[in-house]
């Protein structure tokens, strides 16, 4: 592997001030410490300023559609295991649009992180509520304050079955950068709810409250997030649950929840066929002699031979 | 006299058994050599509407087109009996139950009313009383048939005594009453059933032979009907024939072809191949391990098409099948897939619209929802087979125009062909060849966008020592965001103009097929699913004289239109009929768009069953003949 | 209002053994005992064996696409508040396809009733595992076993924002007529999550499970699910999503959550728009004079003011 | 010598306040009788990346048309000097900031490399340094340039500390600085800009005397240049015009149409027009109540159009507004309302595809897609408006269609129209009339869909002691769901006829206009936004001696092909030149489908910036005199 920087040179289009910034350098921090392979990572995302994230980083990006990251994350995961797939979205492409697709990864446990840069707003299309804006708040785009409420993102995931959720906050990146490599390095769907001012746009949720409020569940001794026997998960849940409620003058951040108990959706296909994750859709040969295919004429008539009958005329 | 083909009905509530009857009956008769062609009708239901198999058997050929009247009517139930009053011909024979002779119309609640008003209304005129008695009495004295009734109830007593079944269980044994009464008439000699029971009921040996009762006992009971309407000795010289769905020959198309990931939805009638391709997905023969290919159902088909296009991102051959509503869907990552250049396969099996409309049902209305759906423009190749042959080789070559061109690849199908069994010759793989494109090897400096080429060398996610960036947004040469106009005009054009590349590189025969007369009369054009009737109107249409010609489009976008322009020219424009199975019939209106010629003509058929052979020489001989400009066809239950 | 009967005279087309019977014989029941005006109720449904309700029953009945039958209801319901909308969908249609417009209900606590059959399976497409099958499981059509968790569904409406959340049993109609009355009563978006043995393909889920294992909340006499006061929510909600997790030998049925503290996205409308419900979109005049819009040349200029310039030719 | 017209540049960073300057100098302008047209061009980036107004003033009429070169370009920035290098006319005038005098262009991180690099290619070529202050040289010399630096540093201090406005708060009053210094040059009277910050700044009477004085200090410092580029005493006699945006004057159009429900997923360039309809939700005038007109942002677009069928179910007029990707999550909703027969309404703003492509800048080419996107066969009608004023009117017209026909309606516009600022005379709201259609009071045996009438009687849902069914799938006259092969046919054909009736009962005005000479030497086609352009470009080449006419197409589905056929043929067909916004020039294809009339003549742009004056003239005369066939346009930044 050839070393490379971890950031590319282009310019950065995100407001002065912007959260993201802070989520960019927790990321790349992470990977480098991580030391991945940037041809054997990839960063996912959907559309949005935070969705603008892998043009930043130099490891591979494929940003999408709006609302999708997940989809298309999962379809590289599982066809080549290899990967370590990193995906990025903002609260309205995750939880808007794409809630949807986040419940789902839930109930598959596939290994593959999800970022979610959470600013309260739709910041690409200038301003309007994201569905984690609580209600009646005005923030400065809207016309009339949010009349829905707000999702509860940590609920959520671990309602719809994430093995490891946790939150960070975009403006401690030192603390957000260990999150993110223990999510990548957990088996299983990992998410991480990222708090991110959005200093053109939300000028209620703002890095001056988040820093006064924010605090650091993995300095509470009594804190222990981590299910490590199936009788244990029922339990950890709803103690995970029960805390993500807390939101007011103090604000938890750290990981909320970690289940060791459950097999990721790639340990099940192995289970279905033995030599993946080894040989997978990515590297398995499906020629031979350069140009014809695999299944010869002979190899056919054995394969499908249910669909295949000898004629006898009588 | 031993006839050269045969045609059937056999119906009865969904649910009931008359696809097992169908598959045991092809089967068996596939093992002596004959040709079978097996349409299936049902409704959007689990359990008891009223579902038949339209069949044509034939000892000359492989058959490539349904007809009516038909020569058995094999009636599980009343139901069946009203539904099909029309569908007989002179002569033919109806089995029966005789458990639903007196069976009246208005008992029968499965039955839609505005069906069952017109068949009372049909009855009332031709004076008959709705009751199958009288109805089969009717047949009889107006058509000559032969009315055969069978008492089930009787039948499967016996059975359940003989076997000890659990008498709840009876019904199982139904679709065998069919099987057996069609055998006894056809003459079909008692191996080729056994043969054919054994495969259906694999490791079962006791259902075998409870089945094998059940032919003797219908056997016995209708005795004097043995060989009645025997076929002639198959003259095909076949020694192997693959009896299959297209659902199942598309599956092995793709398989063959080197799909790895394939993503679903389930919808009606796209399910069944991802179903098929699931209990391949890993196969050793020879010592080769083909796959794995990972068949993932997904949450929806957003997430279908999003997947595959991961997927194929990581240089795995990558598929997803759906029909309209889960296409609709998948429009604007299709979009994504257009702007990146990916080579990704949507096999596109058509059904009845617009919405749900008639999701079990046949239709080739989503023509133009194929070319022309997703925003923006960018390269995409549409490709149609006319009938399973071609379905399994363009499965195939949906791939390699895909990876070739870096486009993504639509194979448009429909109800029609994915729900008929055929017998089909064996492929011949040594004819397959695999396109892999122009692949590079990364390295440091990767430029996925390359602009010194039409088709920029494609590096995988997972390369060693590349890294590379896609974006939906207009991208620079890396995939970084640009949105510079002159940048812009580049990276547009060199994907658009890969639609003129992809025209001059495929050959003809991925375009077109020509069939019929050489210098024809008239022409027929369509694509899909009208290719296997029109060719056999066009065989009955020379009998008489027509000499005609039909044109199988199987390239539909980009649109080749210097060659249809070329075989248009050769007749006159109004001795030109396009035909299909829509309303509209869109693929004129493509013509017209692409060469300037106004095709006026047309044949549309949009009950959402299938064209039959009767019906569309027909429509061509008033078109031909009597000048008329439109034929709707409606024939079909 | 005309009395009719509240059902319709169809020829029903589901499996005999059905559950869904069992679910239509509760609603036709709930819809009469509370007398609803037929012309004023609206079952809205998505696509599925589950999805043919409508028809069957003597309302105003809205057969949509699969996955949107809460998007379709929330238009209904907004534009004409005087409606009584209950949605209808399977498992596959709530939480497959549908999940995004699932938790998205939950946020808007619009005042609609979805009622989910539960069977485990896609039904009216031949029996595919649905999101609520639980993993390992081989129901009678799949190839292999399911390779994917269940969701839990009312911790998932719970977390989402539901502030009526409940299960009920389609062979045990009574019980749930009383939690569908119950639950069109509630103001707020209710889901009532219905276990429904599917006869053809779920060979695991089946009545005999069933009847075996469901045991009745409300008859457990420390079973209290209200939240009266703001406080009591959170508390109640993790007793209920802990509740939601007993799953096995014994299944609870009836009501697992109520929260009366949380306004509705009509009364938040009705906040900046006073007049509404009582004037409200399908309620509202467009015309004067017959066929001349309501507002004439004269109001267009005092509306619209503000881009309006008078020209001073100096 | 005052000017009769007159264009500007006014660049600078996004966020910066270039889009505040337009709108004030606008409405300024109106203020005194000038019409104005002004395009916005930015990037899909909240803060930093290089935005411009691209902006025409006219004496003599309300403009309808952008043109280069530019005679002012006002930079508050280094990056806008070199990005428009090229705009700046012969005798133009530069604004720009002293303090940027030095700057380099490698120092300038926002510009896209791909810009940088072509910029620094053609400075070299010049023989210019990269530098503002060596730029701004060479245009003083090559083009007689008059170059007015202005120290922003110095002004904004002198009015912080006049005014004790925190420092950081500088930035706000730049916006000011564009003004004041354009009012300086073209001699504007102190009083409207005082007049048209008032209402910018509605309620901040500190912000209108700071403004002012920023007026009062950039006067102070280029007083030498009041009135170089003054323009004529107006000549429209217009006493009230509206100053507005196309997104604006499109929620406008909707309001007094009757506008009920109205969804959203935000999208540019879509979303604003929402955001306005919701500032009107309820209004009381004069006693007389307007609203209230619910605003849903919902969860995605999926959810934006199934809540606006389900909201036209009730009879509210309903409408969704999006642009690409948001459609093409729309269709499969689509097609359930087709096979309904909701009237509901889309407002589909086009942007630059295929996929994100390019959020933020116009294009047309997302015609197909409106037309044929969604599976199975319908009838949809699709409306496109040719300036602000016609959308205007169509907005209301789309409901009446809507209604009348029972039918979804796509009305579509695109980003060009959206963002642009204009002058505009008020509607006449006695010319419009609402129609409703055929509306039932329902009763017992109400049947919602009525096969004895193509236009079934519409109840709502809600109608009193009424019930009603409706189901994608396909059904009878109550709703029900009916796969009866005839009930089949009878549905589908009255579905898709309506077609026919909408042709024929719409009045030619609604198809299409025809502008221009009579009989002209050659006809040029196109339809939205190139309307403006195309007649401008017409009255240009008259005074040339070419004598052209332009077909505006507003019908656009379904294709008034007789209509079109016969304006056609009164002109040989190469002399027909179709335009467009796009890469294919669709509206070409379009034609050859309905009427078999190829044209081969194109010009297209795809750049994603607007066709100007300048560039079309050209390029049709090389259609014209030199017989070219196809040009393709790249002007602008
Ligand atoms: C299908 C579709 N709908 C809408 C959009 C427009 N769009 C672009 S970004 C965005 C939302 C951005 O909000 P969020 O996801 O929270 O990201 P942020 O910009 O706040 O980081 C939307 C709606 C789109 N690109 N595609
Ligand atoms: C967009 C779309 N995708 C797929 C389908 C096919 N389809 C019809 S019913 C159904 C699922 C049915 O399962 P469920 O929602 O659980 O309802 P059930 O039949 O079990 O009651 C599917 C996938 C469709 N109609 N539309
Ligand atoms: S708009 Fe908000 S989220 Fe987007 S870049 Fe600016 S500060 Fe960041
Ligand atoms: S398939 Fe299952 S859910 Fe559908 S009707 Fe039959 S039993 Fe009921
Ligand atoms: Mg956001
Ligand atoms: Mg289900």
């Amino acid at each position: 592997m050839v070393p490379r920087s971890y950031k590319t040179d282009l310019w950065i289009d995100w407001c002065p001030g912007c959260g993201n910034f802070g989520i960019l350098t927790a990321v790349v921090k992470a990977f480098e410490e991580l030391g991945l392979d940037p041809s054997k990572t990839v960063i996912v995302s959907g559309i949005g300023c935070s969705s603008k994230i892998p043009h930043f980083v130099n490891v591979n990006g494929v940003h999408t559609i709006h609302g999708r990251a997940i989809a298309f994350a999962t379809g590289i995961k599982l066809a080549n295991p290899e990967l370590t797939v990193v995906v990025h979205g903002g609260d309205g492409d995750l939880l808007g649009i794409g809630a949807g697709h986040f419940v789902t990864l839930g109930r598959r446990n596939l290994d593959i992180v999800v970022i979610m840069h959470n600013n309260g707003v739709y910041g690409l299309t200038k301003g309007q509520a994201s569905p984690t804006l609580p209600m009646g708040v005005k923030t400065k785009a809207l016309v009339k304050p949010n009349i829905q409420q707000a999702l509860n993102p940590i609920a959520l995931a671990i309602s719809a079955g994430y093995t490891f959720v946790a939150r960070g906050y975009a403006f401690d990146s030192e603390h957000l950068k260990n999150l993110i490599k223990m999510a990548i390095e957990h088996k299983g769907a990992a998410f991480i709810d990222v708090l991110q001012p959005c200093v053109t746009f939300n000028d209620v949720f703002t890095a001056e409250y988040y820093r006064k409020r924010v605090y650091k569940l993995d300095e509470q001794p009594e804190w222990n997030p981590v299910a490590e026997k199936p009788e244990e998960r029922v339990e950890k849940m709803i103690k995970a649950i029960e805390k993500s409620f807390e939101w007011g003058e103090r604000i938890p951040i750290g990981i909320f929840y970690i289940d060791k108990t459950q097999s990721t959706l790639e340990e099940r296909y192995s289970q279905r066929i033995p030599l993946y994750p080894s040989i997978h859709p990515a590297k398995s040969n499906i020629t031979r002699d350069v140009d014809k295919p695999l299944i010869d004429n002979n190899m056919f008539e054995k394969i499908f031979k249910e669909y295949i009958v000898d004629v006898e005329h009588i | 006299m031993p006839r050269e083909g045969l045609s059937m009905i056999l119906g009865g509530p969904q649910g009931a058994g008359v696809e097992t009857s169908m598959t045991v009956l092809a089967r068996a008769l596939a093992r002596r050599g004959y040709g079978v062609i097996a349409d299936r009708e049902y409704f959007s239901n689990i359990t008891g509407r009223h579902s038949y198999i339209h069949m044509y058997v034939s000892a000359k050929s492989l058959p490539r087109s349904l007809r009516y009247p038909v020569d058995i009517l094999a009636a599980m139930d009343a139901e069946t009996v009203f539904t099909h009053i029309d569908d007989l011909g002179e002569r033919g024979y109806v089995i029966y139950d005789t458990g639903v002779l007196q069976k009246k119309l208005d008992e029968i609640p499965s039955m839609e009313d505005v069906t069952k008003n017109r068949v009372r209304e049909e009855l009332r005129r031709l004076g008959v009383e709705p009751v199958v008695e009288d109805v089969l009495n009717f047949l009889r004295d107006s058509k000559g048939a032969g009315i055969i009734g069978i008492s089930f109830a009787d039948v499967l007593k016996t059975l359940m005594t003989k076997h000890k079944v659990d008498p709840r269980r009876a019904s199982r044994y139904v679709s065998g009453i069919i099987v057996s009464a069609v055998a006894v008439l056809l003459g079909l000699d008692e191996e080729s059933i056994r043969w054919s029971f054994s495969i259906q009921f694999a490791g079962r040996e006791d259902l075998v032979a409870q089945n094998m009762d059940v032919l003797k006992f219908v056997e016995e009971r209708m005795r004097s009907f043995r060989g009645v309407a025997s076929l002639e000795k198959p003259s095909n010289s076949y020694s192997k024939l693959m009896v299959a769905t297209g659902n199942d020959v598309v599956a092995m198309g793709k398989i063959v072809g080197g799909l790895r990931y394939q993503s679903y939805y389930p919808i009606t009638p796209a399910a069944d191949e991802s179903f098929t391709i699931e209990k391949y997905e890993f196969s050793e023969v020879d010592g080769v391990s083909v796959g794995p290919i990972i068949v993932m159902q997904t949450e929806d088909e957003i997430a279908a098409i999003c997947s595959a296009i991961g997927a194929a991102l990581t240089g795995a051959r990558s598929a997803t099948a759906t029909s309209g509503p889960g296409f609709d869907l998948m429009v604007e990552g299709l979009s994504w897939a257009g702007a990146n250049e990916v080579p990704v396969v949507i096999t596109y099996y058509q059904r009845g619209g617009p919405s749900t409309g008639q999701p079990t049902r046949g239709s080739q209305s989503d023509l133009f929802n194929a070319l022309f759906a997703g925003h923006g423009e960018f390269a995409r190749v549409v490709i149609a087979s006319g009938d399973h042959e071609e379905a399994f080789y363009d499965a195939i070559e949906a791939f390699n125009i895909a990876e070739r061109f870096q486009v993504p690849v639509i194979h448009l199908l429909d109800k029609f062909l994915a729900n008929t069994v055929k017998t089909v010759p064996l492929p011949d793989l040594n004819k397959v060849k695999i396109f892999r494109g122009d692949i590079s090897s990364g390295g440091l400096n990767y430029k996925r966008f390359d602009l010194s080429k039409l088709i920029s060398p494609r590096a995988f996610l997972g390369t060693p020592d590349t890294v590379m960036w896609y974006a939906g947004d207009e991208h620079d040469e890396l995939g970084h965001i640009v949105e510079d106009p002159e940048n812009r005009v580049s990276m547009y054009s060199k994907r658009i103009e890969k639609m003129d590349l992809i025209l001059r590189e495929l050959p003809p025969e991925r375009k077109f097929s020509l069939h019929g007369i050489d210098k024809p009369d008239f022409l027929v054009v369509g694509w899909g699913s009208v290719k296997g009737v029109a060719l056999d109107a066009l065989e009955t249409l020379e009998k008489d004289g027509l000499k005609g010609a039909y044109l199988n489009l199987k390239l539909l976008w980009p649109f080749p239109l210097d060659d249809v322009s070329k075989i248009l020219s050769s007749v006159s424009l109004d001795r030109v009929i396009a035909v299909e199975h829509s309303y509209g019939v869109q693929i004129a209106r493509l013509i017209s768009m692409g060469t300037g010629m106004r095709i006026r003509k047309t044949v549309a058929k949009f009950t959402g069953r299938p064209i039959t052979l009767d019906e569309l020489v027909d429509a061509l001989k008033r078109i031909l003949l009597n000048n008329v400009d439109r034929v709707v066809l409606k024939h079909g239950a």
